[in-house]
């Protein structure tokens, strides 16, 4: 039992920090919320990568000359690839979060919501009419 | 002794990280958010170091401790400091993310064990590439090798998804070139009140 | 006019060394932590805080949004270029092995030319998002601040 | 000019203590960079005293020995009042006349200030720095002119 | 010219003539007479292939390979040349008739109205002379959405809801119920050529067959059997012209034509005999066939009537089918043409007495037979005919329909068929009896103006409107006395 | 030699991990922002370069030492900035410091004005 | 040439990826526009010479930086996704001579050099993310294609500002379902220790029991599941096709929710493999209800929509619907009918958001209200809309009927009657709304205060009609494009790898 | 002894953790958040001697300048508005806290 706790504790933390960071993104009305919700979410997801290519005893994977347990590179160069996306993503989400305020005055999904349902309606009364 | 004492930072550290995500959810002040969002990220780098991850850190850190921050603090400076309504439960949030964590929970069980040198992502193409790197690329830090080399297309991907996010962001936010070309004049950031002028801006 | 002395004085002092130490990053990837990637964000976060201390307009001064539109799209031509060199002289796309007399020069050569793209499109695109949040005109009222 | 080659000279070293490598390779890579880095500095308009101060000549190590003892000392009073149960402290705010004749003395002193735990200089005003103090002792040991004394002294040569 | 190159025509003539309708448009009198030239020429390849047929051949025509072994073919069989020749026969006659009745009452729209008339009539050489029931298929979908801007032509609030229950209906059971029977039969059998004999023999579980029959007669919307009937009084909104399209040129003739195909060709009547699974169509149709005629004898609305007429008058043939017998089927197909020549007449008289009267309703047409005389004799006849009393050609298939149910020993039916007569009667008779018996109100109605014979005291439609039904009248007497060859030319199709 | 070198690095350590805690301790025991400043800075001042000096003499002359030399530089340079910084900011927007008598506030009262 | 042809895979996305950062350095104008064509019909070129050469002579594999996979990333095209290939290429070919106009017309001329080196970058993405073998590329290209996608959704904001929420709502849960594909590739590489599809596909059968590959699984379903709109993860889709731009709709719909379909289908079957137990429980019971419920919901919804992008957004949802049941009834008709829909659907879709936009650059927003009487001042353009409209209802002799008799086949082989019936019902409330638009441009009365309006431009209307002569060629003569389907769902089932 | 370093940057972190959580004002979390910074350079210091691999003091020295910009960044954006108005104290009282 101990062991299987030590064993898997890092992803069981992992986990929960991931859970966290989706909840956000569900439950969050901020437009900005929202989006440090997803980088949480992710960030997470990148810890499950980067521990499941750690060895006990090893190292970083950087040819040193001597001979040495190195932790799994591959995971890292994919993570590696995903920040950048994440950064990418986040950047076009702010942009996106920025517009949006301009347009519509607030970064609250209530609000905003609201002001499209309105929109819909006026727009469905002009249909029915 | 080292391993105990780097398990042990693992756990403090992503421990805090539990915290501070918590504590992000809950605050509504978001420059503070920010600022914890930046703290964050250099607690998630500091534990990619603990897990030999050194060019992850170095870029999570850069990434998330830097850019992310200031991108986060631009967009509130153009938009509002404070989330408006308290935070409130949502059910069916929840059951999406017990769900989600159930199922990575269920696959945990059969996972290779942490810090496992048997694990079977160990045996099947690491091996080849930590001999290539030394041997056919002559690169002393096998994650280049993998980067720049044996999985260089995705880096390719990779800088066409930044060039993607430069565009993306010109695309809407960026100034027309008219504005910038014939109106070089006008002032342009927040504040632009002609009353005030900020001194940061005007220094030197 | 002496209200952000320090950090002026500072910055000034940093900035330099900020930008040769993403050079060094650049160029350092193959022996230890870094590449193009991690460099270009260090290169323009030097930008940044020049920008956040002498001013946005004074920083597109120093990087105009002309210089940067081009440099944006250079660093991604390079690498596909890199790639196509490949196909060029005999190998397969992003093949680096035929680019030099040798596999492993060629290595070398392609390894230092790519992380030169990323580099370089990284710090462009960077600080082009930067300047773009930070040099926006808010059209929205103020009654949120 | 003098400061260009001064500022490229230490940005050279910076290089070649950071890198370890001295191939013919990244060595001319470090040249080319440093080049790039003068060629922006140059753009940003860093060129001047402040960038590169060689004119503090060698007093500064003086002082910096100095400092580092003021440091020591005031750490120690600061931790005695944090670990203090009854916490004593009285905050106040001071005025300290700076006599430095150019931005960069006036920025270590103050800096200096900062760095000395219990007194942290909040704003400058005019030739004033504006202290926050935890106590009227630690604010005196700024007060007494001592500090300002010494950094004006490394402006004059 | 070759018999593919005629086969090819059939399809080519009325789309060809519709995009010449459509580059005519703007002159009426050219668009009018590209419309009857095209009529008459695809008539006169139509009775060019007539021939061969009846010689015994059957020409074929492979347009393309749809998916593999299914191909779009058509192929010329007895019973699809009979409904190839009234569909191109009668089209010339409502052409003429649909000019008198266009222009005597300024509809809009009328270049559209023939550019579909002539896609529908289209399709319908595409229906008659499917070679496969996919081919088929297509070109019965092809007819009603060519038909629906017919129905809906008059653009109104009325028209456009009328139209909508037409296409629902049609469509909804081709798609819902038609389509999921031919993808099994064509799971079941590997093919969907239409075969003598059948083609599911052997190939699909006996007691399966009356669950996919019932998906092919209620997928077969455009017969009308109860209970998706709707879509015919609904689309009673159409101009006259399209009325009779509807019911005795085109649509609803596909469909009843569609049931016997099936019928003989997909299931194969011994099969069905053999089996019983039609057993219980001959209820429905039964059912149908009266409960329409109660319907009809209820409406006062002549085209109304007309309309619950048609539907009873489509489960004759759907008996037909359901008997399972030669001589039910042979009565059915017969009945396509007698009825189709009953219908055809009894609607351009409706639509002749709306001309001249703009009357609809049954109740104020009394008296109206003495100032329309051709008119209500014309309707006369196609009542007669289609109540099936002798000389008139209605007559016959009701016959054979009676000794194919002695033949199968269904007394019953041969009591329906005799109520229904007897219905027929009631429903049709009355409107002749008020026309010609009853003296008309006071004041007298005035005809159009233009109206020719006035001066004898006539109030007749124009003469378009007029010669049409009486021509078709006169056809249901000339039947008569040709059946005997239409029953020998399509006697090959039950063996 | 050797030994001399780790007793003297791990007292640095052990100095600077204490000043470090003490620090910390101060910014949770402090009453308020600008008191908290001082604690803050016994972390970033001594207990940081305590604890390198402890990781230079651990790693003797080599690239580490050069590179924990650059870093206590940064600090150097960085830390008082970054604290001056925090504490103007919350002077210019009028954070009042708490304890502080009357007359040191009206002494260094914000004027926005004059700031200009 | 024969170099041409030796790195027709490499260059199929190379090419269109060195093009996007050329396009952002040009001047504006047309040149933008011209590159875009240029590049698409060279992409379309490159598609086509791939897929006879798979026809040809077998698989193609194509070593990225010649390092042998599984250590290097391998480009392996094979007949499925040459066909996903042929199908993005040419409706981007087909959508660039009809984009110049209407992009001119609703996007800000200042920015068409951004929004044309967007649109490639997104072209790039989706042609990478088909045709590469390895799993963790899918992940990259994919989300060049979606960050792009997001652009260009949002560039519809000058027409309406919802387009940006859209953009937002489709980032959020593009990049969740993003997420959720990393996820599952990391579960599957941490136990195998690869990335590469083949090998993968090698490695997993001794591995069925375990959990980190079922859950790994589900992260790739759910994932991808998210980006290709599988009901009810579709909410992003109905105001993201929407508020898009008219030609970026055309694209999106006709192509960037297929390519997630692929990726699907590659990992269901290649990877995985309808054997394995926990695969088999998910066509049964997660992917029939869904895919019922998705066409039953998608056109209920589509019904009440008059916003006429967004009716036909609503039935994209129901029609993936098709495709997910296609997967789940688990046999080689029901799969042909996915991989023909994936075709199918991009001609239909891609001719009815066509017609919208050309109904858009004259009347502006499209709403039921709006066309009324149109079909008589429009009629090419409305003609258009009705062949597509039948095509979408699945009358026979338009490619949609095609899609679903294979689909009814399958569902009728494994005596799932009930199954056969539901599709033939939906398909009759694709009618409905349909006719809804039938009836009210051509039956209804020009709502007051519209003036005439002029028929849309030859340029966009040769284009429109090229695809709904599409619709019904393919449709009449559907033996190339089944047989190739045929053969990409015997090769899936037929054993797997 | 890296150990005992190492675990006291470890509480340390975590106190300034809690100092960052509870403010009560923005600049008590920038100030909690700086310091913590400073912490995490030294912690990756100490990690690197406890794991043998020292040379990766790149990554510190990158922490120290993400830290500062970072720093400064928050600051300035936070303080754009007030330098245009000087009326509402109170409002800034709140905004502060
Ligand atoms: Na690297
Ligand atoms: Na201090």
């Amino acid at each position: 039992m101990l062991d299987a706790i030590l064993a898997h504790y890092n992803y069981w933390l992992i986990i929960i920090l991931m859970m966290i960071g989706l909840y956000i993104v569900i439950s969050r009305g901020n437009l900005v919320k929202k989006i440090v919700g997803l980088n949480i979410f992710q960030t997470s997801v990148f810890l499950l990568y980067i521990t499941l290519a750690k060895v006990t005893g090893g190292t970083a994977p950087i040819l040193t000359g001597k001979p040495e347990i190195f932790s799994n590179p591959l995971p890292h160069v994919l993570i590696l690839t995903a920040i950048v996306v994440g950064i990418a993503t986040t950047a076009l989400g702010f942009a996106l979060v920025v517009r949006i305020r301009e347009s519509y005055g607030s970064i609250e999904e209530d609000d905003i919501l609201a002001a499209e349902r309105a929109e819909e309606e006026i727009a469905v009364k002009e249909a029915l009419s | 002794m080292g391993a105990e004492m780097i398990t042990i930072v693992n756990i403090v550290l992503l421990t805090m990280l539990c915290f501070s995500a918590v504590a992000i959810m809950l605050l509504r002040h978001l420059f503070a958010v920010a600022a914890l969002t930046g703290a964050f990220s250099l607690l998630s780098a500091g534990l990619l170091v603990a897990l030999d991850a050194v060019d992850v850190a170095f870029t999570e850190a850069a990434v998330g401790g830097g850019i992310s921050t200031v991108l986060m603090l631009g967009t509130l400076a153009l938009t509002q400091r404070r989330e408006h309504r308290p935070p409130r439960f949502s059910l069916p949030a929840l059951l999406v993310v017990i769900a989600t964590g159930g199922a990575l929970i269920y696959a945990t069980s059969d996972m290779p064990a942490y810090g496992d040198p048997n694990a079977p992502a160990l045996q099947h193409v690491v091996p080849v590439y930590i001999e290539g790197s030394r041997n056919d690329i002559g690169v002393p830090n096998i994650v280049t090798s993998i980067l720049a080399s044996y999985r260089g297309y995705d880096t390719l991907g990779e800088v066409a998804v930044i060039f993607t996010a430069g565009i993306g962001v010109m695309f809407l936010l960026g100034r027309r070139r008219e504005d910038e070309d014939d109106e070089g004049m006008v002032r342009h950031g927040p504040g632009n009140d002609p009353e005030s002028s900020e001194p940061e801006e005007t220094a030197s | 006019m002496k209200h952000h002395l320090i950090l002026r004085v500072v910055s000034k002092l940093l900035i330099p060394f900020i930008l040769l130490f993403a050079l060094y990053v650049q160029f350092h990837g193959d022996y230890g932590p870094g590449g193009g990637f991690q460099a270009g964000v260090l290169f323009a976060s030097a930008f940044i805080l020049y920008a956040l201390i002498f001013g946005v307009d004074n920083a597109r001064e120093v990087l105009p949004s002309k210089a940067l539109r081009f440099l944006v799209p250079v660093g991604l031509i390079i690498y596909a270029l890199t790639g196509f060199a490949g196909i060029v002289m005999g190998g397969k796309f992003l093949d680096y092995d035929v680019l030099a007399q040798d596999p492993q020069h060629g290595q070398h050569l392609g390894i230092l030319v790519i992380e030169f793209g990323v580099g370089t499109t990284v710090a462009a695109v960077m600080v082009t998002i930067f300047y773009a949040y930070a040099g926006r005109t808010r059209d929205v009222d103020d009654e949120d601040w | 000019m003098v400061h260009i080659v001064g500022l490229g000279a230490s940005l050279f070293g910076f290089w070649l203590l950071m890198s370890g490598h001295f191939g013919p390779l990244l060595i001319s890579l470090g040249g080319a960079s440093v080049l790039l880095v003068l060629y922006i500095a140059h753009r940003m308009d860093l060129y001047d005293r402040e960038t590169f101060p060689m004119h503090l000549k060698g007093w500064i190590f003086g002082y910096w020995g100095w400092l580092a003892k003021e440091v020591f000392k005031a750490n120690i009073d600061v931790a005695k009042i944090v670990l203090a149960p009854s916490l004593p402290i009285s905050p106040r705010v001071v005025r300290v006349k700076a006599t430095q004749k150019t931005d960069l003395g006036m920025v270590i002193f103050a800096n200096s200030i900062t760095l000395t735990p219990g007194t942290v200089a909040v704003d400058i005003e005019g030739d004033e720095i504006i202290v926050h103090a935890l106590s009227q002792e630690l604010a005196d040991g700024v007060l007494n002119g001592d500090m300002d004394g010494r950094v004006t002294a490394l402006e004059e040569r | 010219m070759s018999t593919e190159m005629a086969l090819a025509l059939t399809l080519l003539i009325p789309s060809l003539g519709g995009i010449a309708i459509a580059w005519a448009g703007r002159y009426p009198n050219l668009r009018e007479a590209v419309t009857l030239i095209t009529a008459s020429v695809l008539f006169a390849v139509v009775i060019s292939l007539l021939q061969q047929v009846a010689d015994g051949g059957a020409p074929t025509l492979m347009l393309i390979e749809v998916l593999p072994g299914l191909p779009l073919m058509l192929k010329v069989e007895p019973l699809g040349m009979l409904f190839g020749c009234v569909a191109s026969g009668l089209w010339i006659v409502n052409s003429l008739y649909s000019f008198g009745y266009m222009r005597g009452t300024n509809e809009t729209n009328q270049t559209r109205f023939y550019i579909c008339f002539a896609i529908a009539i289209a399709s319908s050489m595409g229906i008659a002379f499917a070679g496969n029931m996919f081919t088929l298929f297509i070109f019965y979908e092809i007819l009603t959405i060519s038909t629906y801007p017919l129905v809906a032509h008059k653009q109104n609030a009325e028209a456009r809801s009328g139209a909508r229950l037409y296409l629902g209906l049609l469509i909804g059971t081709s798609i819902g119920f038609q389509l999921v029977a031919i993808i099994w039969t064509w799971v079941a059998a590997g093919t969907l050529d239409f075969t003598i004999g059948g083609i599911l023999r052997d190939k699909i579980d006996p007691t399966m067959l009356p669950i996919l029959l019932a998906l092919y007669m209620f997928g077969i919307g455009k017969a009308a059997l109860m209970p998706f009937h709707r879509w015919l009084p609904a689309a009673m909104v159409a101009p006259t012209p399209v009325s009779a399209l509807l019911h005795a040129v085109a649509v609803v003739k596909a469909g009843v034509f569609t049931v016997l195909k099936v019928v003989i060709y997909i299931f194969g009547i011994e099969l069905l005999s053999e089996t019983g699974a039609s057993g219980w169509l001959i209820w429905v149709a039964s059912f149908t066939l009266l409960a329409a005629s109660l319907v009809a004898i209820s409406k006062d609305n002549l085209k109304a009537r007309l309309a619950y007429s048609t539907i009873s008058q489509l489960s004759y043939i759907i008996l037909g089918a359901a008997l399972a017998s030669s001589l039910g089927v042979l009565g059915g197909a017969l009945h396509i043409a007698t009825h189709a020549l009953g219908k055809i007449t009894l609607f351009m008289c409706a639509g002749a007495i709306y001309v001249a009267t703009h009357k609809t309703e049954i109740s104020d047409m009394q008296g109206l037979g003495r100032v329309m005389p051709f008119t209500f004799a014309a309707f006369c006849i196609g009542a007669l005919s289609i109540i099936g009393l002798p000389p008139f050609a209605g007559s016959w298939s009701k016959w054979y329909l009676a000794l194919a149910a002695a033949d199968t020993g269904m007394v019953l039916v041969i009591a329906v068929l005799m109520i229904s007569s007897l219905l027929n009667v009631a429903y049709l008779m009355p409107v002749v009896a008020r026309g010609f018996f009853r003296p008309a109100p006071a004041p007298q109605p005035v005809g159009a103006a233009v109206a020719p014979g006035a001066r004898f005291g006539l109030a007749e439609a124009p003469l378009l409107c007029v010669i049409p039904p009486c021509l078709t009248a006169l056809g249901c007497l000339v039947l008569f006395f040709y059946a005997d060859e239409v029953v020998d030319l399509l006697r090959p199709i039950v063996g | 030699m050797e030994m001399i070198l780790d007793i003297a690095s791990g007292a640095f350590l052990a100095a600077g991990s204490f000043l470090v805690l003490v620090g910390t301790i101060g910014m949770l025991r402090l009453p308020d922002f600008f008191t908290r400043l001082h604690a803050a800075g016994i972390t970033d001042t001594l207990g940081a370069e305590l604890l390198l000096i402890g990781m230079m003499l651990q790693a003797g002359f080599s690239l580490v030492t050069v590179k924990l030399i650059l870093i206590s530089l940064f600090i150097f340079f960085t830390s008082p900035t970054a604290t001056h910084a925090v504490a103007n900011a919350a002077r210019t927007m009028g954070l009042k410091p708490a304890l502080v008598s009357d007359e040191d506030i009206e002494a260094t009262s914000v004027r926005r004005g004059s700031a200009k | 040439m024969s170099l041409l042809f030796e790195h027709m895979a490499a260059l199929q996305v190379a090419v269109p990826l060195l093009s996007a950062p050329v396009c952002s350095l040009l001047r504006g104008g047309r040149q933008p526009w011209f590159l875009a064509l240029a590049v698409s019909w060279f992409a379309f070129f490159a598609s086509i010479s791939l897929l006879i050469q798979v026809l040809d002579s077998g698989d193609i594999s194509y070593h990225m930086g010649n390092w042998a996979p599984p250590f290097g990333i391998e480009y392996r095209v094979d007949a499925i996704n040459a066909f996903v290939l042929l199908i993005i290429s040419g409706i981007s070919a087909v959508a660039l001579p009809y984009a110049r106009l209407s992009v001119a017309h609703e996007v800000d001329p200042r920015r068409h050099g951004q929004f044309y080196t967007a649109y490639l970058l997104c072209l790039t993405g989706l042609l990478g993310g088909t045709i590469t073998g390895d799993a963790f590329n899918i992940f990259v290209f994919l989300e060049i294609s979606s960050l792009s996608a997001y652009v260009l959704v949002a560039a519809g904001a000058r027409q309406d500002r919802r387009a940006l929420t859209a953009a937002y709502n489709y980032l959020v849960l593009g990049t969740v379902g993003a997420t959720f594909f990393v996820i599952g590739i990391g579960l599957l590489y941490m136990v195998t220790g690869t990335l590469n599809i083949t090998d993968l596909a090698e490695r997993l059968p001794p591995l069925v029991d375990n959990r980190a590959v079922q859950a790994g699984f589900a992260f790739i379903i759910v994932g991808m599941g998210l980006k290709l709109a599988m009901f009810p993860m579709h909410t992003w889709l109905p105001n993201a096709y929407t508020y898009a731009p008219s030609t970026v709709t055309v694209f999106l719909a006709s192509t960037a929710t297929k390519v997630s379909v692929y990726v699907v289908l590659r990992f269901l079957f290649t990877v995985f493999g309808p054997s394995y137990g926990f695969v088999g429980l998910t066509f049964e019971y997660i992917f029939l209800p869904l895919a019922i419920l998705a066409m039953f919901i998608g056109s209920a919804a589509a019904i009440y929509q008059t916003n006429l992008k967004r009716l036909f957004a609503y039935s994209s949802v129901a029609q993936l619907g098709y495709m997910v049941l296609g997967i789940a009834l688990g046999n080689v008709a029901g799969l042909t009918a996915t991989v023909l829909h994936l075709f199918n659907h991009a001609l239909m879709k891609g001719a009815l958001f066509m017609a919208l936009g050309c109904v858009a650059l004259r009347i502006g927003a499209v709403s039921i209200n709006g066309v009324r009487g149109l079909g008589r001042e429009m009629p090419w353009t409305f003609a258009a809309i009705a062949g597509a409209g039948l095509s979408l209802i699945g009358v026979p002799s338009t490619v949609g009927f095609i899609s679903k008799w294979y689909l009814i086949l399958g569902a009728l082989e494994n005596g799932w009657w009930p199954v056969a019936v539901l599709i033939v019902a939906s398909s009759l409330l694709a009618v409905i709304y349909v006719w809804k638009i039938i009836e009210a441009a051509y039956f209804g009365a020009a709502p007051e205060g519209r003036g005439p309006v002029s028929e849309a431009p030859l340029e966009m209307l040769a284009p429109l009609w090229l695809m709904v002569v599409a619709n019904f060629y393919f449709g009449i003569d559907a033996d190339l494009t089944t047989s190739v389907a045929g053969k990409v769902a015997a090769t899936f089932l037929g054993g797997g790898s | 002894m890296f150990i005992g370093a190492t675990a006291a940057l470890l509480v340390a972190m975590a106190l300034t953790l809690i100092r960052a959580f509870a403010g009560p004002t923005l600049f008590d979390r920038v100030l909690a958040v700086n310091s913590f910074g400073t912490k995490t350079v030294l912690l990756i210091g100490a990690l690197g001697f406890l794991t043998d691999r020292p040379e990766f003091l790149d990554i510190a020295l990158l922490y120290a300048l993400v830290n500062f910009i970072g720093t400064i960044a928050v600051l300035k954006f936070f303080r754009y508005r007030n330098l245009g108005l000087s009326s509402a104290e109170s409002a800034d009282r709140e905004e502060i806290d």
